[in-house]
């Protein structure tokens, strides 16, 4: 609203939803906060291109299988010790090796062969084959670079509470339970070509706090509490746009959408896959669950914030009962007394497992009961079980024996998420992340075919082709895009998300009196 | 010899209870070193031998269960409670820094909730019918409140409407309050309850009556005489309490944004945690034997007859 | 008994007008509609003792409680006056109440040993009233409590001050009960029952210590349903019954020449050497003369001892080598201080409680050495009642099942449910009770009723003998009188033999044709009745005669 | 002449019958729902989502236009069955628990005081963390969490209750009338011991009912579309500043039910004291 003068220094009070274990990590949740103390070396702009960050300037060799960047100069951790080609390269080697970041490591395994400093400010990172992903992966908040010095002098307590890079902000202090206190980088140098302003953060501090209750959250933005909240509540989002700035960023990378258990049981039948997916309107449980503020999501394969979105292949499986019915008729599932559909003396009895109260919030379970009812009415009998996240983690859910369906997100800024996620899964190479269990050789190959596609439209074109093939064999079930939204109040300006990963950046905010 | 005997009960109750905490988490199924990776990750998939071994080399989930536990009783001796598998931090830090707020929040609801119980109680317990009835339902009342529906009608009406208290107070002074309320009604609701059937009982007794032969008034006999001898079962419900209050505080905690040890549990538990989830257990159920002995003293000075039964 | 007599009886108060301290008249008290109190008058002198006696529930502490205004929730109280120095108290409102409570009224509740707050220190208690009534300063008040329990004769008043209730013993208690009650030298005191729960011994103490406060001038209302107690200490009595005062006049005539039919019977149901072989309830019956055989003891103790061990793990002797013979057809009384071991002795001899030594022998077998296994055969041969009726019956068993349950253990268990019934009605009529009472639940029988139950289920089994413990204690003195006959009775009838336990002298004098005295767990003096009554031997047997209060008087 | 009057103790006249009420209601709404709505309470409607209470939706409509009312009615059976047969299962744990301990003595009873005392220290959120850990979350292992979770209470009650029974004079009364042991306990211990805390179980049925709605807020409860009332309250509570009804009337209902069974145990309790005095 451009009225207000802008103010140096102030804290800003931050409603975070979920804690951490610790900063650093390949959870989305570390990402979150380590964007705001590490730097990474490239950085995604606005309209998909890479920009300079730590590395001003790089270069892919013609065989895509070398990329050398120059780093910026004079760049220290807020340890003192210098941001330079050996500390990179030793994260990578962290990351990669060390097991310091398992999701670092999958978003760029197999392809990640070393990396080299070649002198100071020049380090070399090598594939194995080309991968143009490459640099948009990197941008991700799980390459921060960490200074090897204090990483190797200091105790693992140390490393996961304090990690030192050369961000716009140190953490000063961890109240566990309640905040990270974040402080100004007051020498700060290597801000992202993106940046709003040049120069060290005008804020002195950031108090990050951790709300998990969305009322409250939302709340405390409206008593003055807080200046910026995550995760608003959709029923809220109506008011927040009346009375706050707002951002919404549409993750990138699969959106929420089912993994269809194709190993075992009554999904192994691709008609039934189409038949569960005519059969419910899925875009109207996602407006009504989200209360119209959550976009649906027909692409079970890549989110339509995605690079190389196949928006065509989105459209598919539209609301229709009437086709839903009719493929299970052929497929052998006749109508039982109670409506619901058999086939040999079995019902169709469909075990849904989803993470509930956190990847599922009581707003998606609200999506889910609607569904169930509209799959009752085709013949499914839709058990929805929610696992805690003991089960999930613990891997309860793991085996194609304990599902039949189960919706997640993976976020990725590139569609070579694809690769991850979709990959078939043989002995010599499993791919867990498949949880489809769907094992399409021609699927792979188109996959690794764009991976390595140095022109970029081809490589959309065989992403795309890659999204059909999914959508085709309804091997997933597209559901609503994963979103972040964020209210800021009105007197805080440029608070901005990074386009990688929709991290708030704080070091260019000021506020206005 | 008798406070010796009852310390040395004391640590093993609670030794007892973090080792069940121990092997009770070893009984649920699933892998750590899994839960770890996918934990990690934000995964919730499989992963291969070699994926995990790194892990489980870490943090020697192979060995057998019995040097995994002798290994963790012995640090406890030391005073030593491991390692958090996801904090990194001494179990010890990692409670210790939850422990003030959690106690600080248990022991003011449960001496707000006396307030409030006693108030009542004092007021109303055949005070005509009209008035005991509205104590006696009120009591009945609020003990049947669930905690985070108190919570968030507080929140709302005098957080976000009124503007009385914060929000997110954290653990300010301020902030405490509706925290503190949103455990200390039901409680009161509790503690009332069982004052007041006592309290009827005692306003009956002979001595009492003596006292008002003497001249006294109606409220001097209900302090001076039959208070002291009504909060005797109240006093009993409230070293139970403490120690119930401070893991069931994370429902308080979470709508309210506090740190406190109720959250650490629930995670830890989610994460297996073991070190840390053993470890709430081993500070609970020492808040819990402590607030008991002071029960007991508090029954002491309350009637010194009972100084010699215990 | 002359016409003076008789004016001084109807109309006491003009006797000395000057000296009116209370003056009562038609005074009535309801509870939800009941009327339990109706229309009595009366007056209390200074330096005087009223004493209103009657049998329980006859409205005697409802009376003195209204006296206070403390009758209690849910009544409903109506006099003409209730003048206390000229003032009509019924006039003056809580507050009025209040200032009268304490200061021109001491007032000694009927439950004496729980009248006292537990948890606080007897002389804070006792000066209670100079704090409530705003007297003196905490310093001199302390002072003043223990002068006062000096003035009771309370040993060590200032050890004493500084103790709890319960750390005094029951006299102690009663006579810190009164120090209170007169802290303010009230002119007038009103002592419910002082002496009820109390020894013989102590009895004695603390009438004496009431008859010290009226040589002071205090103005007593006592009220007691003992009339040997009434006698010791009365210049008036008023008898009540049903809440109406039936006669009333000088201690002296209404005991000695009672006019009213009621009195005439309590003071005939009074258990005494007199009584012996009379019935209680029919004063001109007397018992047929018995046959003791004196061959084979049915029930015989060899050198009982049983010794516990406290919560503070020290051993206490509480039977101590304690022997006796009981004969067929034979009453063998145990008399003795609370906690001389009384019950434990009849425990033992039961085979309930194993002894630590020595021999119990039934019919000369071996009872107490046998197993459980075995003795239950043998448990029908003897039987039980015991103190507290109430409690030793199932609450959730009308008294129809308690009888056939008990007759089912007998030698002729019952073949049908009907025989069962038919014979446990017999019982009932036995004991004097009805058809009507199979059904009922016994905790809608009176006292006297429940008694007579408990003993009709001892004799279901048709024992040769039977333990009564303390059978009468906790019964006023005309159901004791029918109570006691009804036990007699069956002795003539059926031959029984009874193993009599009572610290109550009377009874045990009416009952007993032999007595053992107890003393801390041993047999002090056992003999003959007339032994023991007439010819005591042991000090202590003494000093128990001779505190009991006799109806004599001076 | 004057007359005074005091008013007695309060009896819970209009308290019990209004109690009986709700206490009715809520068992018709759980054993044939379909007597108080026609609805069913997982039919949606979207167009008719997040309406106010009205007459037609006494209790408005959820974000799936669910109507609300119905969905409390057809939670009561689940509700109503976590809390008995929490309680149930609590009471079968502290009976046996509870008998063997004061009826053993010695040991036995040392162990099982030991063992019921690092029960009580153990929290009872992390026991209902682990059973659901163990079995996932649904209505049974609801009903084994609350149900375990206050099994130590009542069983340290039964010993007390067991211990205090046996110094009765009857018990003594029915062994010198020659009666078996088995037979005393049988026929005067445990139905005398047992008998007070009938009125007891009564109080744990509602406290069950509030404790299993906390562990629907940490997303352990009953699975959807379940209305159990804990899922009701946990749905409800984003909704409270835009919906209030969603949030407030089902906790509203808890409290009535729960207050309405709590003071029915009472006048029971009360009863049976009095009975047995
Ligand atoms: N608070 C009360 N409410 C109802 N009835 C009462 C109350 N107090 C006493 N009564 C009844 O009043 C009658 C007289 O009782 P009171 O206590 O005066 O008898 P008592 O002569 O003192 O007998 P005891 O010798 O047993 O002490 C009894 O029938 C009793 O049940
Ligand atoms: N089970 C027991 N354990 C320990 N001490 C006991 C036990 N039973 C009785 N005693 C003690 O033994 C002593 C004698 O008790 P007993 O009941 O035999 O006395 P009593 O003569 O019947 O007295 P009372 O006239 O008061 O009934 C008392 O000091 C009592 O405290
Ligand atoms: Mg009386
Ligand atoms: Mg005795």
């Amino acid at each position: 609203a451009g009225g207000g003068t802008p103010q140096t220094g102030g804290t800003i009070v931050y409603g975070h939803v979920q804690e951490p274990p610790c900063i650093f990590g390949g959870w989305i949740q570390q990402a979150y906060i380590s964007r705001q103390v590490l730097d990474g070396l490239v950085t995604l702009a606005e309209d998909g291109s890479i920009q300079p960050w730590l590395a001003t300037s790089w270069t892919v060799s013609p065989d895509g299988t070398k990329y050398t960047f120059t780093l910026k100069e004079n760049v220290k951790f807020t340890d003192g010790t210098p941001v330079d080609a050996a500390a990179v390269a030793w994260n990578f080697d962290y990351w990669e090796n060390k097991g310091g970041n398992s999701t670092a490591k999958v978003s760029i395994d197999p392809y990640f062969k070393a990396a080299t400093a070649v002198d100071a400010t020049h380090v070399e990172i090598s594939l194995t084959r080309p991968f143009p992903p490459f640099l948009t992966l990197i941008t991700q908040g799980y390459f921060g670079i960490q200074s090897p010095t204090a990483f190797q002098s200091r105790g693992e307590k140390e490393n996961c509470e304090k990690p030192i890079g050369s961000g716009g902000f140190v953490v000063e202090e961890w109240k566990h339970g309640e905040e990270v206190i974040l402080a100004k980088n007051p020498n700060y140098t290597s801000w992202p070509a993106t940046a709003k302003h040049q120069g060290p953060a005008i804020v002195d501090k950031v108090r990050w706090k951790f709300i998990a209750d969305g009322v409250s959250r939302y709340s405390s933005l409206g008593t003055g509490e807080s200046h910026v909240v995550y995760e608003v509540p959709t029923v809220n989002w109506k008011d927040a746009k009346t009375r706050y700035q707002t951002i919404r960023y549409i993750t990138p990378g699969k959106p929420v959408s089912f993994y269809i258990n194709t190993k075992t049981g009554p999904f192994t039948d691709r008609a039934v896959r189409q038949a569960f997916a005519y059969g419910a309107d899925r875009k109207s449980a996602v407006e009504a669950g989200f209360h119209g503020v959550i976009p649906y999501e027909g692409n079970p394969a890549v989110s339509q914030s995605t690079p190389g979105y196949n928006a065509e292949a989105a459209k598919a499986y539209a609301y229709d009962p009437a086709k839903a019915e009719a493929l299970l008729e052929q497929a052998g599932w006749a109508k039982g007394g109670d409506g619901i559909r058999t086939k040999d003396g079995k019902p169709l009895t469909i075990k849904l497992v989803y993470g509930a109260a956190f990847i599922f919030t009581q707003e998606g379970a609200t999506v889910l009961q609607v569904m169930q009812e509209q799959w009752k009415k085709v013949g499914f009998d839709v058990k929805l079980i929610p696992a805690t996240r003991a089960e999930l983690w613990g891997g309860k859910y793991a085996d194609p024996s304990t599902f039949d369906a189960t919706p997640s997100y993976w976020t990725s800024p590139s569609p070579s998420i694809l690769w991850i996620v979709w990959r078939p899964s043989t002995v010599e190479r499993p791919n867990g992340s498949n949880r489809s269990f769907y094992n399409n050789d021609t699927l792979g190959q188109t996959i690794d075919r764009a991976n390595g596609e140095q022109d970029a439209a081809q490589a959309n074109a065989l992403y795309g082709q890659a999204q059909q093939i999914i959508q085709d064999d309804a091997a997933g079930i597209g559901l609503y895009t994963q979103n972040s939204t964020y209210a800021v109040a009105q007197n805080l300006k440029d608070v901005w998300l990074e386009k990688s990963q929709g991290e708030p950046v704080f070091s260019d905010a000021y506020f206005t009196r | 010899m008798r406070y010796l005997l009852k310390l040395l009960s004391a640590v093993a109750v609670v030794i007892a209870a973090a080792s069940v905490t121990f092997f009770a988490q070893l009984a649920v199924p699933g892998d750590r070193a899994t839960t770890l990776m996918n934990l990690q990750t934000g995964q919730d998939r499989k992963w291969t031998a070699e994926e995990l071994a790194p892990l489980n080399e870490k943090y020697g989930f192979d060995d057998p269960i019995v040097v995994q536990y002798l290994d963790y009783v012995t640090g406890l001796f030391r005073g030593d409670l491991g390692t958090s598998y996801t904090q990194k931090r001494p179990v010890l830090e990692v409670i210790g820094g939850q422990l003030l707020p959690s106690l600080t929040l248990t022991v003011l609801a449960l001496v707000v909730a006396w307030f409030l119980a006693l108030g009542v109680t004092l007021l109303t317990v055949r005070r005509g019918r009209f008035l005991s009835g509205l104590g006696a339902t009120w009591e009945a009342m609020t003990a049947s409140l669930p905690h985070y529906w108190v919570g968030i009608v507080l929140l709302v009406v005098f957080a976000v409407q009124l503007r009385v208290f914060p929000v997110i107070g954290g653990t300010s002074g301020w902030g405490t309050v509706l925290p503190v309320l949103t455990l200390a009604i039901p409680l009161a609701g509790f503690v009332g309850q069982v004052t007041r059937e006592e309290f009827e009982q005692v306003l009956a007794q002979p001595f009492v009556t003596t006292a008002r032969t003497r001249g006294m008034s109606d409220l001097a006999v209900r302090l001076r005489h039959v208070l002291r001898h009504a909060v005797l079962p109240a006093v009993t419900l409230s070293g139970w309490a403490l120690g119930a209050l401070i893991s069931g505080a994370v429902i308080t905690e979470n709508i309210f944004g506090r740190p406190g040890i109720g959250q650490v549990l629930v995670t830890a538990v989610d994460t297996r945690d073991m070190p840390t989830a053993s470890g709430v257990v081993l500070v609970v159920a020492t808040v819990y034997v402590v607030a008991n002995l002071l029960v007991d003293l508090a029954y002491g000075a309350i009637d010194p007859r009972l100084r010699r039964a215990t | 008994m002359t016409a003076t007599d008789q004016q001084v009886a109807e109309q006491p108060v003009r006797e000395e007008p000057d000296t009116t301290v209370l003056r009562v008249a038609n005074l009535r008290v309801a509870f939800a509609g009941t009327e339990v109190v109706k229309g009595i008058s009366f007056s209390a002198q200074a330096g005087r003792c009223l004493a209103i006696v009657g049998e329980s529930g006859s409205g005697k502490s409802v009376t003195a409680r209204t006296l206070v205004g403390l009758t209690g929730g849910n009544s409903r109280v109506s006099a003409d006056a209730i003048d206390l120095d000229g003032v009509d108290l019924l006039r003056t409102g809580e507050r009025g109440w209040r200032s009268v409570r304490g200061s021109r009224i001491g007032f000694v509740l009927q439950d004496a040993l729980v009248s006292l707050d537990q948890l606080r220190r007897v002389g804070d208690e006792v000066a209670e009233p100079l704090r409530v009534h705003g007297r003196g300063t905490r310093r001199s008040r302390a002072a003043k409590a223990v002068e006062l329990l000096d003035a009771v004769g309370v040993p060590e008043p200032a050890v004493r001050a500084r103790q709890r209730p319960y750390e005094l013993s029951g006299g102690l208690r009663q006579r810190a009960l009164i120090a209170s009650a007169i802290a303010l030298d009230p002119p007038l005191l009103i002592a419910d029952e002082p002496t009820t729960a109390l020894d013989v011994t102590v009895q004695a103490q603390v009438l004496d210590l009431l008859a010290a406060a009226k040589e002071r001038g205090t103005s007593i209302i006592l009220i007691s349903h003992d009339l040997s107690v009434v006698a010791r200490l009365a210049d008036e009595v008023a008898v009540m019954r049903d809440g109406e005062i039936v006669e009333h006049g000088p201690a002296r005539r209404v005991l000695r020449e009672p006019r009213h039919e009621y009195t005439r019977m309590l003071l005939a149901a009074i258990p005494s050497a007199h009584t012996r072989d009379t019935k209680l309830s029919r004063p001109t019956e007397h018992r047929p003369q018995r046959t003791v055989d004196r061959g084979r003891p049915v029930l015989e103790a060899r050198r009982l001892s049983k010794v516990f061990r406290g919560p503070d793990g020290v051993d206490r002797t509480v039977v101590d080598d304690v022997s006796f013979e009981l004969f067929g057809g034979e009453t063998l009384g145990i008399v003795g201080e609370s906690g001389s071991g009384k019950t434990t002795t009849a425990r033992i001899a039961l085979a309930i409680l194993a002894a630590t030594a020595g021999e119990v022998l039934l019919r000369g077998a071996p009872w107490s050495a046998r197993s459980v296994g075995e003795r239950r055969p043998l448990r029908k041969q003897i039987g039980v009642v015991y103190q507290d009726p109430l409690s030793s019956f199932d609450p959730r068993w009308p008294v129809g099942r308690i009888l056939t349950d008990a007759l089912a253990t007998g030698t002729r268990p019952p073949a049908s449910k009907a025989e069962a019934r038919g014979r446990a009605i017999r019982l009932l009529e036995q004991v004097g009770l009805r058809e009507e009472h199979f059904d009922r639940a016994p905790l809608r029988l009176s006292g006297g009723q429940r008694q007579r139950v408990a003993i009709a289920r001892a004799l279901a089994p048709e024992p040769s003998v039977i333990v009564c413990d303390e059978p009468v204690s906790a019964l006023d003195v005309s159901i004791q009188a029918q109570v006691l006959d009804l036990l007699t009775d069956l002795q003539d009838e059926l031959g029984v033999s009874y193993l009599f336990i009572s610290h109550d002298l009377g009874v045990i004098h009416h009952v007993s044709d032999r007595i053992l005295v107890m003393k801390d767990g041993r047999v002090v003096e056992h003999g003959s009745a007339a032994d023991i009554f007439e010819r005591p031997q042991h000090e202590y047997t003494r000093r128990l005669l001779t505190a009991v209060p006799r109806l004599e008087l001076k | 002449m004057t007359v005074k009057t005091l008013t007695a103790a309060p009896k819970p006249a209009l308290g019990t019958v209004l109690s009986l009420l709700v206490v009715t209601w809520v068992l018709t709404a759980a054993l044939a729902p379909s007597v108080l709505t026609d609805g069913s309470p997982t039919a949606i409607d979207l167009h008719a989502t997040l309406l106010p209470p009205s007459w037609e939706h006494p209790f408005g409509t959820d974000d799936a236009g669910r109507d609300l009312l119905t969905r409390v009615i057809h939670g009561s059976r689940q509700s109503l069955g976590i809390g008995l047969g929490a309680t149930a299962l609590a009471f079968l744990i502290a009976l046996v628990l509870g008998f063997t301990a004061a009826l053993a003595g010695g040991v036995v009873d040392a162990a099982i005081t030991r063992v019921l005392e690092v029960a009580f220290a153990f929290p009872a959120l992390l026991l209902a963390l682990l059973v659901i850990s163990v079995r996932g979350p649904s209505l049974a292992t609801v009903v084994v969490a609350v149900g375990i979770g206050s099994a130590p209470g009542y069983a340290r009650m039964v010993r007390g209750q067991v211990l205090a029974v046996r110094q009765a004079g009857y018990i003594e009364a029915a062994a010198a009338l020659g009666h078996s042991r088995f037979a005393v306990i049988r026929r005067h211990l445990f139905p005398n011991a047992v008998r007070p805390l009938v009125a007891v179980a009564t109080l744990g049925v509602g406290q069950s009912i509030v404790w299993a709605s906390g562990l629907s807020f940490l997303g352990l409860g009953v699975a959807p579309p379940s209305s159990e009332w804990g899922a009701l309250l946990d749905a409800g509570r984003l909704h409270i500043t835009t919906s209030w009804w969603l949030e407030i009337l089902p906790g509203v209902v808890i409290v009535l039910v729960t207050l309405a069974v709590t003071t029915l145990g009472r006048t029971l309790q009360r009863r049976l004291e009095g009975a047995a005095r």
